[in-house]
Order: C-alpha cells, then sequence, then structure tokens
C-alpha cells in the first residue's frame, strides 16, 4: 500500500503527461493554465495523482496553490490545458459537476454552513445519494423515513472518525477552530470522493492538534482508500504524510519528488525553505 | 422630428430619473444600502422650495438653496437617528428601516401640507427654445434640468476622485475595515454621504417639480423607485452608470409609449432592465466583483 | 437511533416547529371559540381571513429569504397570480360544483399552480443574479405582473373562454360574461373565503415549508444561503434547489393571494404592488429570517396594528411608521437591545443560574 | 393651530349632540396616501353638514365618524367594522371606486344602508337594494360627455387620454368611446398613462396632435389634467379640453395658473362659484374651516347629510331604530323622494340607486366656471 510513486524530476515540459505505468492515475493535468487580471497565476501546471496517493503542493505564499484547488474544482475555467479525472475530461463542466465525478474539496477560509448543525452540514453533502423527491419530503412518505435514517447513520459514523459525533446537533458556526477545520474534512468525503483536496488542514493548529490531525488522515487515507492533495506550510506534517510532492513558485513547477528529494532540491531550497535558512 | 421630440421629452424625463438615481447610487456605493427613503427627501425637499418661493416670495434660486439646506440637515438627521445605530445590523433591517422613514416623511408631510396637491411655481419660466422653424422645441426647463444633471454629474465625479472625503469615500466603499485602519472616520464619512445626497435630493425635488409641476406628499414616491431602477440599470456605486442609467431609463419609457403602447410602457421598461441585467449583471457601468475563495 | 433520534424534541429546531404548530392551532381554536360566544369585534372578525392569508404570504416569502437566502421584492405579484387566477378559477366552477369550501380548495390549488408556474418562468432568469440585482429584477417582474394584469381581460360565453390583451376585444356572446376586466378587476366576487380554510392553508404552508426544511432540499437551501461556493464544491445544484424553493414560494403565495382576494367583493391588480410586496417583507424580517413563527406572529401584529391605532385618526400612519422604525431599532441595534434584556427579569435569573 | 381650533369645535359639536340620541353615520375614505384628496374633502363636506344639521338642534342629530381606508379595498373593509363595532346606523359607504364596491357587498350583507358620495362606478350599486350614490355612475358620465360633445357641435376628431390603472377612469372612457362612434364622433387617438408614469405626457399630446383631434377628452382628476394642460401649452398645442366631475378643484390648486385651463370645459354636478344661497353657504363654511374652496367631493359629502336628514326626517326615524329598520325605512324613502343640494336640484335616485341629476356644462373662462348653456 504504502509503495511509493516515483516522480520524474522537473523540467517535464512534454505535451504528454508523465505516466506511472504502474498505477492507475485518478488524476492527470495537462499544461493547465490560467490568466487572472491579466497576470498567469499558473502556468503549464502538469501533475498526476495516482488512485491512493497522498501528494503535498506547497510553496510560499502567492505561488498558486489554491488556485489550483479552485481550478481543479472548477471555481475558475482553466484558460489553458486539460484535466483527465479518472481518465474523463472535466471541460465544460462546473464546480458540482466536478464534485459529482469525484473531486471533494475543503477551504483555506473555513467554508462550513454556520447556520446549520454539524451532522445537517454531513448529510447536506450526501444529497447526491439520496434520492426521495419532494414529495415524499413534504408527506413523509416511507422513502424519506428509510433514506433520512440510513444517512443519518452513515453521517455519525463519518463523524465518529473525528470523535466528532457527540458534536452532532451544536450549530457548526460555533465549533471551535480545529472542529471546524475537521468538519469541512468530513463533509467532504460525505460526498464519496475519489480524489480528496485539502487546503491548509493544519492552519492554525497547534503543534498537538496537528499531529491528531495528522493520524486522521492517515486514517481517513486507510479507510476510504482515495487519493489526497493536501496544501500545508507546516513542513513536518508535509514530509510526514506525503509520498510526492509538489512545489510551485509564481504559478510554475519548480520541482516534484518525493519528500526527501524535495527537501534536497537545491531550486526549491532557494525559493522556499532557503528563504527560511537567511531568516 | 417627432422622432427628435420624442427622444429630447426621454432625456428629460431621463435627466429627472439620473439626479435622482445619483442619491441612490452614492449611498449604496458607500453605504452598501438601499436607501428607499430618498425619494421622499426629494419631495420634501420640493415642498421647502415650493413654500419659500409661492408662500414666502423667495428668489427661486435662493429657494433651492434653503431647501438644500433643509434637506441636508434632514438627511443628517434621519441618519443619525435611524440608519447609524443599525451600522452593524444586517443589510435587510436597514431596508425595511429606509421603508419606515419613507412611510414617516410621506405621512409627516401629509399632516404639515394636506394632501391638496399644489402646482410648483416654474423656476425659470415655461418657455422653449424653438429649433427648425418651431418643429423642434426643448423647453428651458429641459435644457436646465440636462444642464443640472450634466453639472452635479461631472462636479460629483471629480469631489469623489480629487478630494479628501471623496477618496475616504472610495476607500469606505472598497473596504470599511481597512478604511478604518487607516485612519478614516467611517462613521463621519457615511454620515456625509447621506448628507450630500440629501443635498442633492433637494436639487432633483426642484427640478422635478419645475419640470412636472405638481407636488404632493407622494410625489417623490414613484419617481424614487423608478430612478432606484435607473441606478441598477447603470450599475449600482457607479456615479456616471447613474447617470447613464437614468436618461437610457427615461429615452426606453418615453419610446416603449410613443413606439410600443402606453398601456405596457412600464411592462416594456422593467422587461429592459431584465435583459440588460441577464447580459450585464452587474449593470450597465457596474463592475462584477468575484467571491474571493 | 431510528426516527426518534431525527425528530428529538432537545433540538432547538424541532421544539420551534412543534411551538409553532401549537400556537396557531391554539391561536385558531381562540379565535373560533371567541367569535361563536361574539367576543369577538368586528373589526377583528374581519380581519381573520386576511391575517391567515399575510401569514401564508410571510411564510412562503420567508422560504426563500429567510431559507434560501435570497432577497424577493416582487412577491406580491405571485399573490396577484394566484388571486387571479383563483377567483377567475372559482368563477367558471360555480355552476358545476355548488359546495362551496371545495371550490375554494380547488381554486386554491389552480391558484397554486398558475403562480408557481409564474414563478418558475420568472426564475428562469432572476435565479442567474445574486444579491441587490436578483432583489430589483424581482421587484421588476412584480411592476410587470401589474402592469400585464391591468391590461388584461378574460370572459367566458356559451363558446368558453375568450382573453385579450390591452383592449376588451372578447366579444362575447349574449350571456357571456366578461370575468377580468383590466385596471377594473374583478367585480362581484362571491366570498367564500372562510377563516376554517384561512386555518388550514396555513398548516399546509407550515407543513410543507417546514418538512422540507428537514428534508435534502431544506438543507441544500440553507447551505446555499450559508455558503453558495461550499455548496457547490460538494455537488449541490444550486440553480436547481434555488428554483425549486422559488416555485414552492410562488405556489404558496397564490393560493394565499386567491383565499385573500375571494375574502372581498372586488379586487384589482394594483393592491398587489411594491408596497405589499414589502409590507410582507417587513413581516419577514421583523419576525426573524428563517423563523416561521416569527413571521406569522408579525403578520398578525403588524396587520391589527393599523386598526388598533385608529383612534389615533390622521396621526395613525405616522405612528405606525415610527412604531416599524423603533421595532427595526429595537431588534438590530445590539446596544438597545442589551438595554432590552436588562430589563428582563427573567433573562437575569437565567445568566445567574 | 387653525386647524386643531376648528377640530376642537367639531368634536364638541358632535359630543354635544351624542348626549341626546344621534344617528350614528359612518364613512370611509382615503385620509391618507395618494388619494388622500378625495377622502378628506368628502369627510370635511360631510362634517360641516353634520354641524350645521346639528346646531339647528331638531329631532334628528348626527354623529359622524369617517375611518381611513387608503383607497384599498381590504382596509375599507377593515375601516367599514371598526365603524360597525362603534355602532354605525347608516353608512356613507366609501369615497373611491374600488373600496366601495367592497364596502357595499359588507353593507348589502349587513343590511347597513349606504349612500356614497363619490364612488362612480357602476359595480358599487349593481345588485344592492340598499347602497346609493349620490354622484353620477360613470358609464353615465361618458355617454353624456359623449352627447353633450356631439350636441354642441364641439368636434368631429377627439382624442382620449385615460389612466390605465383607475376604475373611475376607465369607467368613463368605455361608455365614451363606445358611444361616440354613433354620435358621429371618431376618436382619433387613445393613450393611457398609470401610477409612477404620470409625469410625462409629451406622447400621447403628440399623438393626439399629429392625428389630428380638435377636442381632447380627460376622463381623469384634476391632478394630472393639471400637468396635461401645461405641457400641450408648451408644445403649443391648444384643442378643445373636456374633463369630467373629476377635473373640479383644478381652479383651486395652489399655484396653478389658471390661464392654462383657460376654455376647459368639463360636466360637473357642482360649482362653486355658483351664485344660489345654499351653495354659497357651504363654500364660505369650507373656506373658513379649511381655508381652501370645496371641491366636487367635499360638496358630495356635504349633500349626502342632507340627503340623509331629509330621508330621516320625512320616515320619522329615530335614533333608537336598529341598522335594518333604517336600511328599510331608506330605502322606501331614497327611491320615492326628490332631493335639492349643492350639486344638483330636482335630484332623484333609481331603484338601482344610480342617481338622476342635471350634469352642468362648466367652461373655464377668465379662472371661474361659467354655465356652457
Amino acid at each position: 500500500m504504502k509503495e511509493k510513486t516515483k516522480y520524474i524530476p522537473i523540467p517535464s515540459r512534454s505535451i504528454l503527461p508523465e505516466r506511472d505505468a504502474a498505477r492507475d492515475p485518478v488524476l492527470e493535468c495537462v499544461n493547465l493554465g490560467i490568466t487572472l487580471g491579466g497576470i498567469k497565476a499558473v502556468e503549464d501546471f502538469n501533475f498526476t495523482i495516482g488512485r491512493t496517493e497522498i501528494a503535498g503542493l506547497i510553496g510560499p505564499n502567492g505561488a498558486g496553490k489554491t488556485t489550483v484547488f479552485n481550478l481543479l474544482t472548477k471555481v475558475y475555467q482553466p484558460t489553458t490545458g486539460t484535466i483527465l479525472l479518472n481518465g474523463r475530461d472535466t471541460h465544460g463542466m462546473n464546480t458540482m459537476q466536478v464534485n459529482k465525478a469525484g473531486i471533494a474539496r475543503t477551504f483555506q477560509n473555513i467554508r462550513l454552513f454556520r447556520n446549520l448543525s454539524v451532522i445537517d452540514n454531513v448529510k447536506t453533502a450526501m444529497n447526491n445519494e439520496m434520492h426521495y423527491n419532494m414529495l415524499s419530503a413534504i408527506l413523509r412518505l416511507p422513502n424519506y423515513r428509510r433514506e433520512e435514517v440510513a444517512a443519518h447513520r452513515r453521517a455519525l459514523k463519518l463523524l465518529s472518525i473525528f470523535d466528532m459525533q457527540n458534536m452532532a446537533d451544536v450549530p457548526a458556526g460555533s465549533l471551535p477552530y480545529g472542529a471546524q477545520r475537521r468538519l469541512e474534512i468530513v463533509r467532504a468525503l460525505a460526498t464519496n470522493p475519489s480524489l480528496l483536496l485539502l487546503d491548509e488542514p493544519a492552519a492554525g493548529m497547534n503543534p498537538s492538534e496537528t499531529a491528531d490531525l495528522m493520524d486522521s488522515i492517515r486514517k481517513v487515507h486507510e479507510m476510504f482508500q482515495i487519493a489526497i492533495v493536501l496544501i500545508e506550510h507546516d513542513m513536518s506534517l508535509v514530509m510526514n504524510i506525503c509520498e510526492g510532492i509538489c512545489v510551485l513558485n509564481f504559478g510554475h513547477i519548480i520541482a516534484k519528488g518525493t519528500p526527501d528529494e524535495i527537501q534536497s532540491n537545491p531550486a526549491v531550497i532557494e525559493a522556499y525553505l532557503g528563504r527560511k535558512k537567511e531568516a | 422630428m417627432i422622432f427628435l421630440n420624442f427622444f429630447i421629452s426621454g432625456i428629460s424625463l431621463g435627466s429627472i430619473y439620473a439626479i435622482i438615481a445619483l442619491g441612490y447610487t452614492m449611498v449604496y456605493g458607500i453605504a452598501k444600502m438601499l436607501n428607499f427613503a430618498h425619494g421622499d427627501v426629494i419631495m420634501v425637499g420640493a415642498y421647502v422650495c415650493f413654500y419659500a418661493v409661492s408662500r414666502y416670495g423667495f428668489n427661486p434660486f435662493l429657494g433651492v438653496v434653503l431647501a438644500m439646506a433643509v434637506c441636508t440637515l434632514l438627511g443628517i438627521i434621519v441618519e443619525r437617528l435611524a440608519y447609524k445605530p443599525l451600522r452593524q445590523a444586517p443589510s435587510l433591517a436597514v431596508l425595511i428601516t429606509a421603508i419606515g422613514m419613507s412611510y414617516f416623511l410621506q405621512n409627516t408631510a401629509l399632516l404639515l401640507w394636506s394632501s391638496n396637491p399644489k402646482v410648483f411655481p416654474s423656476v425659470i419660466g415655461r418657455g422653449a427654445f424653438k429649433l427648425f422653424d418651431g418643429a423642434l422645441s426643448v423647453s428651458h426647463i429641459t435644457a436646465l434640468t440636462i444642464g443640472a444633471c450634466l453639472v452635479i454629474m461631472v462636479v460629483l465625479s471629480l469631489f469623489i476622485s480629487k478630494t479628501k472625503l471623496g477618496k475616504a469615500m472610495r476607500a469606505c466603499s472598497e473596504d470599511k475595515g481597512a478604511a478604518q485602519l487607516m485612519g478614516i472616520n467611517v462613521n463621519a464619512t457615511i454620515s456625509m454621504t447621506f448628507a450630500i445626497g440629501s443635498g442633492l435630493a433637494a436639487i432633483a425635488g426642484a427640478l422635478l417639480c419645475s419640470a412636472y409641476p405638481t407636488l404632493m406628499p407622494t410625489t417623490g414616491a414613484l419617481p424614487g423607485i423608478k430612478a432606484f431602477t435607473a441606478a441598477v440599470f447603470g450599475g449600482i456605486g457607479s456615479i456616471p452608470g447613474a447617470f447613464l442609467g437614468g436618461l437610457m431609463l427615461g429615452v426606453i419609457e418615453i419610446f416603449a409609449k410613443a413606439y410600443i403602447s402606453s398601456q405596457l410602457s412600464d411592462a416594456v421598461v422593467f422587461g429592459v432592465l431584465i435583459v440588460v441585467l441577464l447580459v450585464k449583471p452587474a449593470g450597465l457601468l457596474g463592475k462584477m466583483t468575484q467571491e474571493k475563495v | 437511533m431510528t426516527m426518534r433520534r431525527l425528530i428529538n424534541l432537545k433540538r432547538v429546531e424541532a421544539r420551534r416547529i412543534y411551538l409553532t404548530y401549537a400556537v396557531v392551532i391554539a391561536a385558531y381554536v381562540i379565535c373560533q371559540v371567541m367569535s361563536s360566544t361574539g367576543f369577538l369585534s368586528s373589526s377583528m372578525r374581519g380581519m381573520l381571513v386576511p391575517i391567515c392569508a399575510y401569514m401564508v404570504m410571510a411564510v412562503s416569502l420567508n422560504l426563500v429569504v429567510g431559507i434560501l437566502g435570497e432577497l424577493s421584492l416582487g412577491h406580491a405579484g405571485f399573490m396577484s397570480v394566484g388571486a387571479f387566477s383563483g377567483v377567475a378559477a372559482a368563477f367558471l366552477m360555480q355552476g358545476v360544483i355548488p359546495f362551496a369550501p371545495v371550490r375554494l380548495a380547488l381554486a386554491m390549488a389552480v391558484a397554486a399552480v398558475f403562480a408557481a408556474v409564474a414563478g418558475f418562468l420568472i426564475g428562469i432568469p432572476v435565479l442567474r443574479l445574486k444579491g441587490d440585482y436578483l432583489a430589483i429584477v424581482t421587484l421588476a417582474f412584480g411592476e410587470i405582473i401589474k402592469s400585464i394584469l391591468n391590461n388584461f381581460y378574460l370572459g367566458v360565453d356559451s363558446q368558453g373562454l375568450h382573453f385579450s390583451m390591452l383592449t376588451d376585444t372578447t366579444r362575447l356572446l349574449k350571456g357571456g360574461k366578461l370575468i377580468i376586466r383590466g385596471p377594473m378587476g374583478i367585480s362581484g366576487i362571491q366570498k367564500i373565503a372562510t377563516f376554517p380554510a384561512g386555518f388550514i392553508l396555513l398548516m399546509i404552508a407550515l407543513m410543507i415549508v417546514f418538512n422540507l426544511v428537514n428534508s435534502r432540499s431544506g438543507r441544500a437551501f440553507m447551505a446555499i444561503r450559508d455558503d453558495r461556493i461550499a455548496a457547490e464544491s460538494i455537488g449541490l445544484d444550486i440553480t436547481k434547489y434555488k428554483m425549486m424553493a422559488f416555485v414552492m414560494s410562488a405556489a404558496l403565495a397564490g393560493s394565499a393571494g386567491a383565499l385573500f382576494a375571494m375574502n372581498y367583493s372586488t379586487i384589482v391588480a394594483n393592491k398587489f404592488d411594491f408596497n405589499t410586496s414589502i409590507l410582507i417583507l417587513v413581516f419577514v424580517v421583523l419576525g426573524g429570517q428563517g423563523n416561521m413563527l416569527g413571521s406569522i406572529i408579525a403578520a398578525a401584529v403588524l396587520t391589527i396594528l393599523p386598526e388598533k391605532l385608529r383612534e389615533f385618526s390622521e396621526y395613525r400612519m405616522l405612528l405606525y411608521a415610527v412604531i416599524l422604525i423603533v421595532m427595526m431599532l429595537a431588534t438590530n441595534n445590539a446596544e438597545i437591545k442589551n438595554f432590552l434584556a436588562g430589563l428582563n427579569p427573567f433573562r437575569r435569573k437565567e445568566e445567574a443560574e | 393651530m387653525k386647524k386643531i381650533l376648528v377640530c376642537t369645535l367639531l368634536v364638541l359639536a358632535m359630543s354635544a349632540s351624542a348626549f341626546g340620541a344621534a344617528f350614528k353615520i359612518g364613512g370611509t375614505g382615503p385620509l391618507t396616501g395618494g388619494a388622500a384628496i378625495y377622502g378628506n374633502a368628502a369627510k370635511n363636506g360631510a362634517e360641516i353638514a353634520v354641524a350645521e344639521i346639528n346646531a339647528m338642534g331638531g329631532d334628528v342629530q348626527f354623529e359622524l365618524r369617517y375611518e381611513d381606508d387608503t383607497h384599498d379595498a381590504e382596509k375599507a373593509v377593515n375601516a367599514y367594522n371598526a365603524l360597525k363595532d362603534w355602532g354605525m346606523q347608516i353608512s356613507l359607504g366609501s369615497v373611491t371606486s374600488k373600496p366601495a364596491e367592497a364596502t357595499a357587498a359588507e353593507n348589502f350583507a349587513d343590511r347597513i344602508f349606504a349612500l356614497t358620495p363619490s364612488a362612480s362606478s357602476a359595480a358599487v350599486t349593481e345588485g344592492k337594494d340598499n347602497v346609493f350614490q349620490m354622484c353620477f355612475v360613470d358609464p353615465n358620465q361618458g355617454s353624456a360627455s359623449a352627447q353633450y360633445i356631439a350636441d354642441k357641435g364641439l368636434a368631429k376628431k377627439v382624442a382620449v387620454i385615460w389612466k390605465n390603472d383607475d376604475v373611475y377612469s376607465k369607467g368613463i372612457r368605455d361608455t365614451f368611446v363606445e358611444k361616440a362612434p354613433s354620435l358621429g364622433l371618431e376618436v382619433v387617438s387613445e393613450t393611457t398613462f398609470a401610477d409612477g408614469n404620470d409625469n410625462d405626457f409629451s406622447v400621447q399630446l403628440t399623438d393626439a396632435q399629429t392625428k389630428g383631434a380638435e377636442l381632447v377628452f380627460l376622463p381623469m382628476y384634476y391632478q394630472p389634467a393639471s400637468l396635461i394642460l401645461a405641457q400641450a401649452q408648451a408644445m403649443s398645442y391648444a384643442p378643445k379640453w373636456f374633463g369630467v366631475d373629476g377635473m373640479d378643484g383644478i381652479l383651486t390648486m395652489e399655484g396653478f395658473d389658471k390661464s392654462l385651463a383657460e376654455g376647459v370645459m368639463l360636466l360637473t354636478p357642482f360649482n362653486a362659484d355658483a351664485k344660489d344661497e345654499r351653495t354659497q353657504n357651504f363654500v364660505k363654511k369650507y373656506q373658513e374651516k379649511h381655508g381652501e374652496v370645496p371641491n366636487q367631493f367635499a360638496a358630495d359629502g356635504y349633500d349626502c347629510v342632507y340627503a340623509y336628514y331629509q330621508a330621516l326626517t320625512q320616515a320619522k326615524a329615530t335614533p333608537d331604530m336598529d341598522a335594518a329598520t333604517l336600511c328599510a325605512k331608506m330605502i322606501e324613502q331614497f327611491t320615492t323622494m326628490t332631493f335639492n343640494g349643492v350639486t344638483g336640484e330636482n335630484v332623484r335616485w333609481s331603484a338601482n340607486g344610480e342617481v338622476t341629476k342635471d350634469p352642468k356644462g362648466m367652461v373655464i373662462k377668465d379662472g371661474a366656471y361659467v354655465g356652457l348653456d
């Protein structure tokens, strides 16, 4: 399971995506790019991730990491390039369709449904697996009850991964910060994704919370056997958890590889880690 | 030639919408609230001007100045009493308060000045410029309205872009928190905006009632809604947008009456508004803001 | 772990739902008893049906404003569509269905369908917009509906229905009747709306809204309200759910319109103007967005208030305006709210515990 | 201050009568909102009549109460019910047409007799045996106007400008347009306006002008009419103008340039400049109390109370009778009696509640009404 993906190091400007023949990629990005307000925020983003990999996307502030997530989830429509999700081109899809096709995400600035209870946040994300119609809901027909009970059970089970089942009826907005971040992950998982995008999951957490989070992410990965991409500034987390890492600076990939490779990559050290040493 | 005459009627009506719309758009741009009482401040301005000129024999120009003074004061008081305590409240609460204020002003006017319509004295007489041997006539008041509208727009634009207070207003409009950090007194700036908007309302009232010279407590309400529509049409928050929106609304209204149906002209006006918003969701000159993710 | 968990009385929302039903039923029973024992004044009795209609309007608008989180300034337009279609339907059924309550129920159903169709047609362009722009477009549609109905003629004769726009060109045969007469609206309406009918409609509206809110659709509405981008990211079809809420709200408003219209002998399109839309919005805002019980109480209070202020004669509407402003300030200004909370002895006790 | 004093006096006058037995007479009308001019005028007129009658100290004394209906059917029914709770025995219906239709249905159901001062739509009285009108019914005004224009040979080509969201305007326009062709009148231009769209009339006037209308018929109230006259002058269009009873009041608008209305013809039952003693007395008192010249609505309100006075006296009705008894007596009286008031001599009512009185053709000359005949 934990076998590491072999990354071909940069430069790779090939038209074809890099492929790891041994694996069946869940996501392939080819020459992905976007121009925002005349600036090329992301350019030539070529990236592949296998079905059960955990990859990290790192880089200094403003490097375009979140923009990549926004491109993948079609919050922004890419100006160039192709995204293949499970081999399907996502061209023309919107955020909702991309989610249905298998990508779920969390947000850098937590975006919970603050006035809904914790469990309703999770149940909302299960919307697409429920099939009863409006009439069943209004008349409380048997299929409404059946599906709601099933959803309720599953939501509690998902919450229990993060030990949140006893907070089920609390409004999401009143949760402590760390719990909100965890709830966002649960909500994303509830949509049954094949690829989970985590945008700075450990931001604002103290070291012990971060350690807990790390365990949880591992647990999720093992339970669901899905691919995870995470943006993170906490290097200990990234280096510990990720099998492959991709470094972004000024919208370009400057390095790809295993954590060890990245840590010793001079370009990365100069652009990112190097700055820290100077400081 | 008839077409041209209609066009001028449209511009004349539109420039009045535009002046009222400027008040809406300014307040919206800075305080982010729909001040539905604006139309009624216009009515108050018109009444003050009417009494000054008709009853007390003021020079019309002085009458307008007096009306501006009264309306500015009224704007400050209204803002202080009703809107300022709601600065942190949800925008809908402020909207409803503004509507309450609109009822309040209308009913106060009814008690003070009775429901009998008054005929507004002409500020500059009822003559007209005759062009093309009289085939085309532009009344003086039309010319004055258009002129006043242009002047106000230019002055307002310069004020917003050049003066310190104007810059403070723009800063508040962009980001209140940041403006506060930069040492701008946000509260005072918003109050100032109301004062200026209300002062403008007095001019709008005098022009509205000069062009269409009857005055009742409800005079401001419906043109107010039309002008609000005009402000959205041009892109609410944008000063040139309010000007353009007002003019276009006036012209469309007159043309719809003339060439489609006088019975359905309102439906046509609002229909055009909807089409425009579908093509340009933030109005003609409004800028679309993208939410940061 | 079954339904008991789902309908958990410990949950605040669940308690509020049952409280709402209870209050409505209790109010109905009290009014009926007082009415039959003659303790209710004519004035109050006359307002029972319109109050029910306004409550349904407020509940339906709250679905859009409070639950879905979009501002609509043209809700009276749907009431209008419902009023006109419902009354016309009731008129046409007069010969076929002699039993008035059934006729009323069917007319309200027809009204709901017509208003829902109007809601759908309007929803297509409206729901592509956001915030204040959406609001202004709903206002525009309200005005367009008013303008169209002011120019709409509908007649019936032995050859069936005839309608025309702008001028009456229906050319009805002898014995035919012009039902909708443009700006003159409908006259000679049979007053078949009753308080029990209003109560039932309100209960149905509450049931629809509450059950919808506690289902996948309702959660989707609220998710869209709280965070549209996050809602999209978990695969919710924003347009579909917005449309669903909008159409449902329009349908309820339509039935309320029919109920309202059939309480009076006459109805005109101008009744359902911008001011009426605003009035309904005031109910919602004052009662609390998303709070159905609040909407219902606000609708009742603000309908009765102007009547109770009659003794102040010409100062009546002025006082109404002042009370409205003061209420908005009292419920929304933090300082005043705290001050009022301090005055409440029960609140103190709670805090002390 | 003057107003408050007058109010106090009126209250005193009324409460004085309340000690003795008085008929409780109630009416609804728009006292606030856009139509408040009409409601307040009718109310003021009725108040003057009540004060006069009570001052005479006869057997018939009145206690009058007016409730605000903001020109809205729903509020009118509320106001009507408030009056019922107060103990109203006979009713003045409602001032404006649509609210009056709604309250008339209540009057009919409750068997409370109603005589509306100014609600002129045909639907107000239709099918109700106890609802009567003091003013002309709209269709009659329309056909009478057409007849008058044709008889006097005022014009062949006629334009009509009417208010598209108003029952009154539409009612008159319908019969006018219907009747015109049979009288040899050609309606060459027909244009409308509506609330919120009632400022600019250039299109309507241009249409009338280019189509060669010699006369413009204005079935509307005087406020928009004053705008039309001013705008026509600005574009140098000077056709003959013909108005209806709603036009009355134009000369007394504060600040109105009377020269604009020079030559305007209208059919109206009331003329504030009439030289008869009754009218002069009424106009004088009204001016004293309200500082304005009374319009047709005020005159109708005034006449309503006097018509009741006459009917109640003749029927020997007493204030302790209940509404239904009074209703039966009033129906009997109103269908048989002849009434002389400020809005007409020899006024009679048909069984369906419509009034028959002579419309006075008036023309405005030198800022005053002059009889056309």
